[in-house]
């Protein structure tokens, strides 16, 4: 097996040579703002390019179309990834969800069919937990799911649905069975087929003008049995594990990011090319930020190592998508202070300063604050499971 | 360090300003929804043309005009809740830039500039101003525009940008230097060919503002203003902008609030309302502390606008009220409306863009805090 | 009657030469932090002072012990007491709580009995509402009376008592019926001797280290049925309406101040006194103070145009609390970041700043913002009440 | 403007660390607690004498102290576990001006004072540095005190504020201005007389700090350090103390959120648990929060201390967010454990007073604010 040194090796000779750059349209940050075809076009081709060259699923079997070398591979890979500032993962919710929980409890079968087309992008994957009455109380989630034969009936509505109009595949919570002893206990997990009669999909129009997420809309559409993992009523426990994945608590993803984090260099660029930054106010504002994201990246850094978190284990990990997408919010926000008369304009406006760049992050940044779990929602939990504290509900 | 308390302004309000905030509450309620504008905003260039009639009809744009030209022969004390109540529905009327664009003329303008454009504007309503340019900067004698004095007139050349709504103005207050100096002419827009105009695309999808190119363009040397009152018409320029624009947001404040309160008083999750979950509720409840503080603020600066000193501290204070309230009501509106305040549906955005623009256009709560430190202490 | 114009004028003159100045110890800001004797005897004398000028209780009725003019006369003084930056009228619960409440619905025997000693402060009102099981859910209150012949039988404790060991009486807030249909039902308003066999006071040391408030316990204590304000269950809805007055939102109160209320100048003072105005970051900072303080100014003037509140009558008011008492701790917590090296120090140091009068302000802040209904409840009695949002609890 | 990422720490520890951590969190817990504290501030001269006894003989003072001084030979990043337990417990002991002092003595002390002092202070435990003024001044450089050199030595003129545990102190690092030059000196606590001693009044109760008068005091010549280190020396000074307060600081800020955390799952309200309320829980949350990040800040600034211009801003971070965590968490306390939480026997306020205190001494939030401003900008 290639060695790890020789293996990011070969990954910063390819990244430094394949890495596309100077794009006539902008990229999105985050797999959740891929907002135009072209963008998406263009993020799924450049995921298969990374994943033939092998620097994605590097650690995964070889026999289901992972390069078959270690998560220590993968790792190098990413960083280097991480290091070229490379476009993002489009297929997240098969490359960070589906595909390690597939990998994990999934059959044969399962990983022979879907592993594949996962890496190359040739198989999109939504991800079907909201539904439009139930956007924090997940555990609520009503779409029936009636078995018939070797099929579902599955009728109801997802939403939120990420490349829902691309999506072959769905990762969908489903109730199976409404007389359970408890709201949970009746939900089931199911890898459920997008191109089927009755599943409708919606484009739903984000805050910022453009689109990216769908409504998903489940009409006597019949899919195959076989696609539930685990058993009826295990639904909630593998939804928590695909979180697991997600957030990174748990291994098993394919590698690459989805995410492109924010830097507050940037904001710090925008301060000198618009002159703000001899404003001592505003110097004294970065220096906050910069503090910020100091502390979020150590944050990062000390949650792996062992002593320094051992009061409360599970504080990090779990503060860790409220701290940083709430700063990301302010950070975008507070960039729009710094342009003047121009901080007026939108997107497409030749005017307008970083083509608009900071507002569609300021109002995308919601996504993200609201998304995954409100911050809200993200402060009962930290108070309710690293703190103790009663309930609010 | 100086400082006198005295430079505060106080609070107060006139029988007119009464009056006009009945009427104007209630035609610009019945007048106007968010759902018309919304329709408006993808087909018309920002405008609300039906309503801008009626507030010409109305008279409103006189309102601050003395009656010798036509006008109503108020103060802007009366224009205020006008622009509060019409902030307050998002109506698409260019209330701000005509009355703008008077009271420049009003400072600036020669008598005969005053005799033959006022009352055009109280007959017509839309007139303008073309400050700003590419350097985004909020400091009004920051321009690169120049006018030459040729046999023809001026010729200009250099380009303004967020003009609001030149398409449908009559009449545009201009910035150019002559040698150097800042001076302020009246552009008759007949004299601006289409393509020198271009719409431009901003973050507040209820205004209309265009770049405006100059290059070519020659003035009459009737259209100079008064030179010797550049400065003081400059500085009426800012503050009435400033003035109007706070009212817009606090306005736009109360309705930004009315709209999630009324979404917490219904929307459930986890079995409750989820306004009485205090993590909304206690924040909403800032919000609209803030938002009350800034209507203070805001008719302390209608009512000591024109002290000297007072008023423009009073209308930076105002700007600034109103700038945090509406902003940080729409921003957790957003966030408080869920999934559904990510929607381009929801209309916190709306109230959100709103607030970026406004705090974009005559400067921003740092800028204005500049400025008062300037005013407060040295 | 003398003419205001000429009562305004009197009262003028007569502060100019009477207002006590540069006094060898500090004066409280308000009568709640009133810590020593020393600053208790000289406010009792020197309320003594202004009532029998005749510039306290200026508009309650004559034959009580009043001054027999108008409220327009009291305001008047009042005006120039402020304006004076006199020391505050001590004896508050009297003046502003029982005092009014006797006036409206007290018997003819209440008002001969207590007025003329509430106005000399030679009698000392106490408030006792809370308890120590109950600090901010009032309607609670669990101290029993029990009804003996012309007595009632007073058994619990009651805490936060401001003046408690010198308190001759106390406006009461006990449980007559403990099988009442709901808690409110239950409570009466007793007015009640202090000086009687079987109440005790203990003096509670403030977190500035001063004492100041007292909890007092009553065990099997006497005190005769007459001083029962109203009728038996009536005691919630009496309790509401003293804080009425206290609030100012009905009128009746003998006048003066007991309050006085944090000038943003003060701090200004104290930047520049100790050069920190120089640097802009505090400057930009104090610009926010002097916004705020201007604008809750406004607020008052503003509660008083009908017009400018009609959208909603109440919001003003009862918003008032909140935002003063936040402000006060912040401004006085942000003071103590001017004052370098030397903000080590307290209250009594010689080479402490102001005589350390920041650090025990910003600690007695705490008072307002706890005392009275936490900032907390504020927030809640906004939003419901004015936003009409669902209770919390 | 040149910002270099590389200027920030990076995070890690060593084994000596971890072992410290253990040794001390399990020293601290059981040899002290928040009653035993407060029977000492009332009685004792801020000081622990039992406790400090201990942490001489385990040799705590002498961490980083060089093994040829009798020292242990680690580094202050072996300190700072140690600090942070100690200021968990608010134990009363001199670690922090003992170990600055040291730290002084091994970078500006000449050959022969290291050698006569440090294995002193490793033996005995107390040393202190007296170098504040009345102007109250941040900048170590901005004294007052004169030294001049006469035939006894070097006469003193002028006084100092806030000399930490002075009354226990053997040695003082002293500076003072010879021929308008600042130098430092080592003191010898001897040479004191009482009467040029008077102890403050803290706002921290378990802290003791004295002002020392030194008109007329002659030190030795040889009292004298390296004059060539002095600016080191003095930047030295100030960081180790910075680091160590945030240590402190941190260790605190654990305290007061478990303290209020207690409270909240206990104390009940209209018959619930106050801690179910989310204004309550999210604030404690939000607390939680700038304690974890302040304790990142601080293991960084631990890590990286001794590397060039890294160990300075990773450092000044540490102070800025450990002095907002424990003042923000200390301030909420008081706040919710409502009119307990005004109470003197609450525990609240004691760590509130000690993040006053440690805002005061060698920077606050803003002062190092500025100095980040000047590291990372320019």
């Amino acid at each position: 097996m290639i060695s790890v040194e020789d293996f990011a090796k070969d990954a910063e000779k390819w990244f430094a040579e394949n890495t596309p750059r100077d794009l006539d349209f902008m990229l999105p940050l985050t797999f959740m703002e891929v907002g135009t075809d072209q963008q998406f076009d263009f993020l799924r081709d450049w995921q298969r390019q990374v994943y033939e060259a092998g620097f994605l699923g590097a650690a995964w079997p070889s026999e289901y179309g992972g390069g078959g070398l270690t998560d220590a591979h993968q790792s190098a890979a990413t960083k280097v990834m991480r290091a070229h500032n490379v476009p993002i993962m489009m297929n997240t919710i098969g490359l960070s969800w589906a595909g390690p929980l597939i990998l994990d409890i999934g059959s044969e079968a399962h990983k022979k069919k879907y592993i594949r087309g996962i890496l190359s992008a040739e198989d999109i994957w939504c991800q079907g937990f909201s539904e439009p009455e139930n956007g924090s109380d997940l555990g609520n989630a009503q779409l029936r799911a009636v078995r018939d034969g070797e099929d579902y009936i599955l009728n109801g509505s997802k939403i939120w649905t990420t490349h829902g109009h691309y999506g072959k595949y769905m990762i969908l919570l489903a109730r199976t069975n409404p007389d359970a002893p408890n709201k949970y206990a009746g939900l089931s997990f199911i890898l459920t087929p997008m191109d089927v009669p009755g599943v409708r999909t919606q484009k739903i129009r984000k805050l910022t003008g453009e689109h990216g997420f769908t409504q998903t809309f489940f009409e006597d559409a019949r899919v195959p049995v076989d696609g539930l993992m685990g058993a009826e009523g295990m639904g909630w426990k593998i939804a928590m594990q695909t979180l697991e994945y997600e957030r990174g608590a748990r291994g098993g993803q394919a590698g690459g990011f989805s995410i492109t984090e924010p830097d507050p260099l940037e904001i710090l660029n925008l301060a000198r090319d618009t002159g703000q930054i001899n404003d001592p106010v505003v110097r004294d504002d970065l220096i906050d930020y910069i503090i910020e994201a100091q502390s979020l990246n150590l944050n990062g850094q000390r949650a792996k190592i062992g002593p320094l978190i051992r009061d409360n284990p599970s504080g990090l990990p779990l503060m860790d998508k409220l701290a940083k997408t709430e700063f990301a919010r302010e950070i975008n926000q507070y960039a729009l202070t710094l342009q003047g008369t121009k901080s007026a304009y939108y997107v497409d406006e030749p005017n307008a300063v970083d083509g608009g760049w900071w507002h569609r992050s300021y109002l995308n940044a919601f996504s993200a604050t609201i998304g995954g779990g409100t911050s809200q929602i993200q402060r009962n939990i930290i108070g309710e499971h690293v703190l103790g504290l009663p309930k609010s509900y | 360090m100086t400082f006198d308390p005295q430079a505060l302004g106080r609070l107060g309000i006139t029988e007119e300003q009464v009056e006009l905030m009945d009427v104007a509450e209630n035609f610009c309620r019945d007048k106007t929804s968010i759902s018309a504008v919304r329709e408006l905003m993808s087909v018309s260039a920002g405008l609300d043309e039906s309503a801008n009639r009626d507030l010409t009809d109305m008279g409103w744009f006189g309102i601050a005009i003395p009656e010798e030209y036509g006008g109503v022969g108020l103060s802007l004390a009366e224009a205020v809740p006008v622009a509060e109540q019409i902030g307050r529905r998002l109506m698409m009327v260019p209330f701000i830039p005509t009355t703008v664009a008077a009271q420049a003329m009003l400072f600036g303008g020669t008598q005969a500039q005053k005799d033959t454009y006022l009352p055009k504007i109280v007959e017509h309503g839309s007139a303008t101003v073309a400050l700003s340019e590419s350097n985004g900067s909020f400091n009004l004698n920051d321009i690169e525009t120049e006018a030459v004095l040729g046999p023809e007139g001026y010729v200009l050349t250099g380009a303004k940008i967020l003009v609001e709504n030149l398409a449908a103005a009559k009449i545009v207050v201009l910035s150019a230097k002559i040698n150097g100096k800042v001076r302020l002419f009246i552009l008759d827009a007949d004299l601006i060919p289409s393509a020198a105009m271009r719409r431009e695309i901003l973050i507040d999808e209820t205004k209309s503002a265009y770049t405006l190119t100059l290059d070519g363009l020659v003035l009459p040397k009737s259209a100079l203003m008064d030179e010797g009152k550049t400065a003081a018409t400059l500085q009426r320029i800012d503050l009435t902008a400033n003035l109007l624009a706070s009212a817009e947001q606090v306005g736009g404040a109360q309705s930004c609030i009315d709209y999630t309160v009324d979404y917490l008083k219904t929307r459930k999750q986890f079995g409750k309302l989820i306004g009485s979950y205090q993590a909304l509720k206690h924040t909403i409840v800032d919000a609209y502390v803030s938002y009350e503080k800034a209507r203070s603020l805001l008719y302390a600066a209608a009512h000591s606008f024109e002290d000297q000193g007072k008023g423009e501290v009073a209308t930076r204070m105002a700007a600034i009220g109103a700038g945090r309230a509406l902003s940080f009501a729409a921003d957790r509106a957003i966030q408080f409306h869920g999934g559904f305040g990510f929607t381009y549906d929801c209309d916190a955005q709306l109230y959100r863009r709103r607030a970026i623009f406004h705090d974009s256009l005559f400067g921003n709560t740092r800028w204005h805090k500049q400025k008062l430190t300037a005013l407060l202490f040295n």
